[in-house]
């Protein structure tokens, strides 16, 4: 067996291999061994009470889908009494994952999570700021600046960013969260989308626009791992479209220490573990003894193909 | 509407593994009429292990033409331990159920499942009258077997929009059964017709249950006749789904409990829901 | 024959189908008759001679492809005594499509391109901008605006500005747009991605990153149509992934007043001319009588199913 | 490096279609050995009226396991215009050739030809001298096929790993041929064993041109070769390919002309360029 683990700052995973967050519950524990993971990443909760978005909250487009889902939330309540002794049955770190509607509200939440059980905090700060224009924290440098401080203040645990891919600097909205006090950038959520019923003339989602995850929006997060994982100093944690070790082997040669899958699991709902003894089978076939050996191996300085013909003509 | 609450999840135990995904081969495959085709695969016991009212979701072959990507909840139309069978019936609709079309027998097929809660049916209950409309029948079939096994006598009405595309009515024609067919094109299925049957069989037989599926005008005539009768009554509804494992809280529907709107997945604590509690 | 005819701004087209730009060449009139398509879009040319990027150029993705071809370029010269004469032999409008590393360099294009035999002209906003921090010009609704102000005052042709949808503002962008002058606004270019070929270790383009184009990106740039044309008074054309009939039906509704189709031709050489001729069936199909029943169409304000449904029972 | 300047487009005159993309059938698909398939499909006139050296874009098949996007080239490597079939000769590397070792006979399969610029041979030349590498054989094939049937002899140097992996030959073995195979296994393979075999045949028999596909070293001797005695030569690349009709400037390829650094396509200007413009 070869050496699969990975530090994500202060926490040592076993694997590089863990859920993304709201395509991971308690319910996979009927589908296979939960102690097969990288870690737990819980479904983003916030403080009020919500009930999520009108229906339909998900649809298919070609080859990947999109989701509405608007992060129904029970509360930090139900998350402690509830969710946390049922994931404290397993050996994984536990990831929670938060989100608020404003700084004030993400720092109250943040500190509330703070509790015995939780390794770390996900913030999800991919979601409308309302105080603010209603664009995403992670859509720019300044508000995620903003947010990440007010979040570092308000815990001692490890602070994992969760990126969104709706903007044009990436590469400047990680620096900030890494000079706000993040501990790890996590790229990053789903991407902005749409889809219309040709037959109704309406939006396929409830909420007329939604997020696209899955195979599509493997290449687009996959450069914006890259594109952070040269811009910071932090561990990176990619995520978006991973189905297959390739997937994972991409993401982690452009930089990410670990990976998020997400949809995939609804496809095929023991993918992570699959992926874990695929990982391992590659290692050992390709005598790869480290992860370290994978992880920011990329070739991206060295000249294409053609062009070294090219020189080497001149 | 009330203040939000929600559904409970009711948490597996670690270790207790109770869905599985496995390779399914298929057995048979052919058109039952023009609309809907019937799917028979070898599985395996854990997933044989479903009651009546659950599903599975299926994970659809891709081809040039057709290019599914998310799984397809199907209702288990039937499932036999002992020959290690599961049958499905599908409506042609849409990409997924286009490429079941081109399935033959012994290719590999991924099967999910057993999925969801289905019917409840109490031990003392005697008599239960079943309203099926379309393929909503498939989510039913079951539903006779074991309850005509369990020595109840079952009552099945069953309305399509014409003979040409009815689905095979074998199951339901247990002993001690009675199976009335309407239909549009006879002019026999309409709502007044139907809910008179129901009526007269809860009046002149004794009904301890209603179960449905397929249609909503139905369940709204339901609705209606449980509670002026004081009968309980049960409906397999349908939603858009991607996990169908309850994770991804994608196929909520709001419900009516007591007094409050609660917010209840299709696919974990239904498809199959108390006729009252929906809210059509 | 239904009415397929559709107007941006002054410009009638036949039919709202017409190349996206670089996707379409002279060579495609070998395979069919290229009057049959509602406009003819040229591949964009720069004032310097430009050989493009190194190979590989192009690489496929799950279901779509991206490529880094970087704008090669004969000039100005060329087109008009290579390109134009050909075009010309066509009945469709041409329309010119141009970029620049500068704004003033851009303005100088812009008016050495505007010639007899050039209907319209695209500009092609969405490459680097290099005074500033080499973000694409339609990245910030700042530079987009400053561009498109020098490009009003170097021609009296229309002018559409090809967005990006590399960018967190676009609705804030195509109005920058349409402040600066522009006649129309195309939705989208492609979306900046990557790949790694896990046996070598190298980027599966020689420039590293590339533009995603094809189905993945439709429900993107299908959303930033529907985005635009919300916030702007101008015509919108959308691009991006369209492949079949519903596809450009959903353009239409969501706002767009034509389309544009670009890598579905490399995959399937005739496909433009089968959509006009399948949106034509599906007029007359569904007594369509005029396209205009169909742009904007979208039933957006409507509730979802579901929630019509739970306020039914309230 | 030179000044940077372009290849010269060729514009096609308006109206004159030349190029096809036509659903063909499978009339025969097999393995070859256990690297290569042998596809034969019926396949319309427009396409077959090709020339030796020119390709086709295949849009390959999908299935659950293989989803190719783009379409894939490969040469053509036999034609037959009054059988109506075309036949390729695939190497088994990725998505797109796995999908085609799935085609049965009878499949429909789409085919968009013929493309780019094929192989010159000066109706004054007696004697040509093709040296093909792995499945390059397949571009040379109908080369030694037209040149035997306009009178001219054709000796072939085949290079491949081993007998096992050895393409067929019958088509090189036509009247007035020659045809030497050498094989790593057996050790007769090598660069300078090959290249002495050219240098005989220029020296004891003359040879008017030489062509060559598959291999760069190969291409890096002939050039050599080919200025060292003056003999005129031609080689068919590869390069990724989008399009394959010339419209993305996908696929170009820096050549040396005249002194300039000129950029040409590989599937318009090409796949077939003078051996000595090449920069290898
Ligand atoms: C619990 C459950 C049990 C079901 N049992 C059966 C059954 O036994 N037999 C059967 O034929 N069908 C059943 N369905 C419906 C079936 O899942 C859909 O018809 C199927 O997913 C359509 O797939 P498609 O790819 O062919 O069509 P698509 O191309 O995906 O869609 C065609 C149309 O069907 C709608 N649709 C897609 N998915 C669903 C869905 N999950 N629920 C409702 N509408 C949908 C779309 O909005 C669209 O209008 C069931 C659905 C659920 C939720
Ligand atoms: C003009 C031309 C003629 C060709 N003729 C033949 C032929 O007769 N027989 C034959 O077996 N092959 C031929 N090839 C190569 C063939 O196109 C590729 O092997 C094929 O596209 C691989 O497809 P795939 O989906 O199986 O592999 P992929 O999964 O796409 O790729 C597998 C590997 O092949 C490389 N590759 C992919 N496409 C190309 C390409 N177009 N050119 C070079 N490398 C590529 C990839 O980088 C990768 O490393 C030809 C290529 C060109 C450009
Ligand atoms: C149904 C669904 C629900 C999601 N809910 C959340 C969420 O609550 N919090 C969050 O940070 N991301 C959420 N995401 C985004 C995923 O965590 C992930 O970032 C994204 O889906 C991209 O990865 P994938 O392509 O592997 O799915 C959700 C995604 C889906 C599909
Ligand atoms: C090979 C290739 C070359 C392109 N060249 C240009 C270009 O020169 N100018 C431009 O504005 N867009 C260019 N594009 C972008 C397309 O015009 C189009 O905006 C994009 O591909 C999205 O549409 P699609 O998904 O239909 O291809 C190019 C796209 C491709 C695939
Ligand atoms: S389908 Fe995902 S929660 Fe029900
Ligand atoms: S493959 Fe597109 S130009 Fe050659």
């Amino acid at each position: 067996m070869s050496n699969l683990s990975t530090k994500i700052g202060s926490v040592q995973l076993a694997n590089p291999i863990m859920p993304a967050s709201g395509t991971f519950s308690e319910d996979l524990a009927q589908v296979f061994d939960l102690n097969r993971l990288g870690a737990l990443v819980a479904k983003t909760i916030t403080r009020e009470i919500r009930n999520g978005n009108p229906t339909p909250r998900i649809c298919e487009v070609r080859g990947s889908m999109m989701n509405a889902i608007g992060i129904p939330s029970k509360g930090v309540d139900y998350f402690r009494t509830n969710s946390l002794p049922f994931y404290a049955q397993f050996t994984p770190p536990l990831v929670a994952s938060i989100s608020a509607p404003s700084v004030d509200e993400f720092a109250r939440i943040c500190e509330e999570i703070t509790m015995p059980g939780v390794t770390a905090i996900e913030v999800n700060i991919s979601c409308p700021n309302i105080e603010e224009d209603g664009k995403a924290f992670a859509m720019r440098p300044s508000t995620a600046l903003a947010v990440m401080k007010k979040l570092r203040s308000a815990t001692d645990l490890p602070l994992w960013a969760k990126l969104t891919p709706n903007t044009g600097e990436p590469a400047e909205v990680a620096q900030a969260c890494e000079e706000g006090g993040a501990n790890a950038v996590v790229t990053a959520n789903t991407l902005l989308a749409m889809a219309v019923d040709i037959r109704t003339r309406k939006p396929k989602l409830g909420n007329v626009m939604g997020g696209l995850s899955g195979p599509s929006l493997k290449p687009i997060n996959l450069r914006m791992t890259y594109q952070c994982a040269k811009a910071v100093n932090i561990p990176v944690i990619g995520c978006g479209g991973i189905a297959t070790l390739e997937d994972v082997l991409e993401y982690l040669m452009v930089g990410a220490s670990a990976v998020q899958v997400g949809t995939s699991t609804f496809v095929n709902p023991t993918v992570m573990v699959d992926l874990v003894d695929q990982l391992d089978a590659y290692m050992r076939e390709n005598h790869i003894n480290d992860l370290s050996e994978i992880i920011g191996s990329v070739r991206d300085k060295e000249a294409a193909d053609a062009v070294f013909f090219q020189e080497a003509a001149e | 509407m009330t203040q939000a609450t929600h559904h409970t999840a009711t948490a597996p135990a670690a270790g207790a593994l109770s869905v599985f995904a496995a390779d399914c081969t298929v057995k048979y495959n052919a058109p039952v009429n023009a609309e809907y085709g019937h799917l028979i695969v070898d599985a395996p016991d854990s997933i044989l292990g479903c009651e009546p009212g659950q599903f599975v979701q299926i994970l659809c072959p891709v081809n040039s033409s057709e290019q599914p990507y998310l799984r397809r909840p199907m209702s288990i139309y039937s499932y036999d331990r002992e020959a290690g069978t599961l049958g499905i019936i599908y409506k042609i609709v849409g990409q997924g159920t286009k490429a079941l079309t081109k399935l033959k027998v012994g290719d590999p097929i991924n099967i999910m499942g057993p999925l969801g809660t289905g019917y409840e049916v109490k031990p003392e209950w005697n008599h239960i009258l079943l309203w099926g409309r379309g393929v909503g029948l498939a989510s039913l079939a079951p539903l006779a077997v074991e309850a005509a096994k369990a020595g109840k006598k079952v009552t099945t009405i069953y309305s399509a929009r014409s003979k040409a595309v009815q689905l095979p009515i074998d199951q339901f024609e247990q002993p001690g059964a009675t199976v009335i067919t309407v239909t549009e094109e006879e002019g026999n299925s309409g709502l007044d017709n139907i809910r008179r049957m129901v009526e007269e069989q809860i009046k002149e037989n004794g009904v301890d249950a209603i179960y449905t599926c397929g249609c909503d005008l139905a369940l709204i005539e339901l609705k209606d006749v449980c509670r002026i009768y004081n009968v309980p009554g049960e409906v397999a509804l349908e939603q858009r789904m991607a996990c169908g494992l309850g994770i991804g809280q994608c196929c909520s529907r709001p419900f009516a409990v007591e007094g409050d709107i609660v917010h209840k997945r299709v696919c974990k604590e239904g498809p199959v829901f108390k006729i009252l509690e929906t809210l059509v």
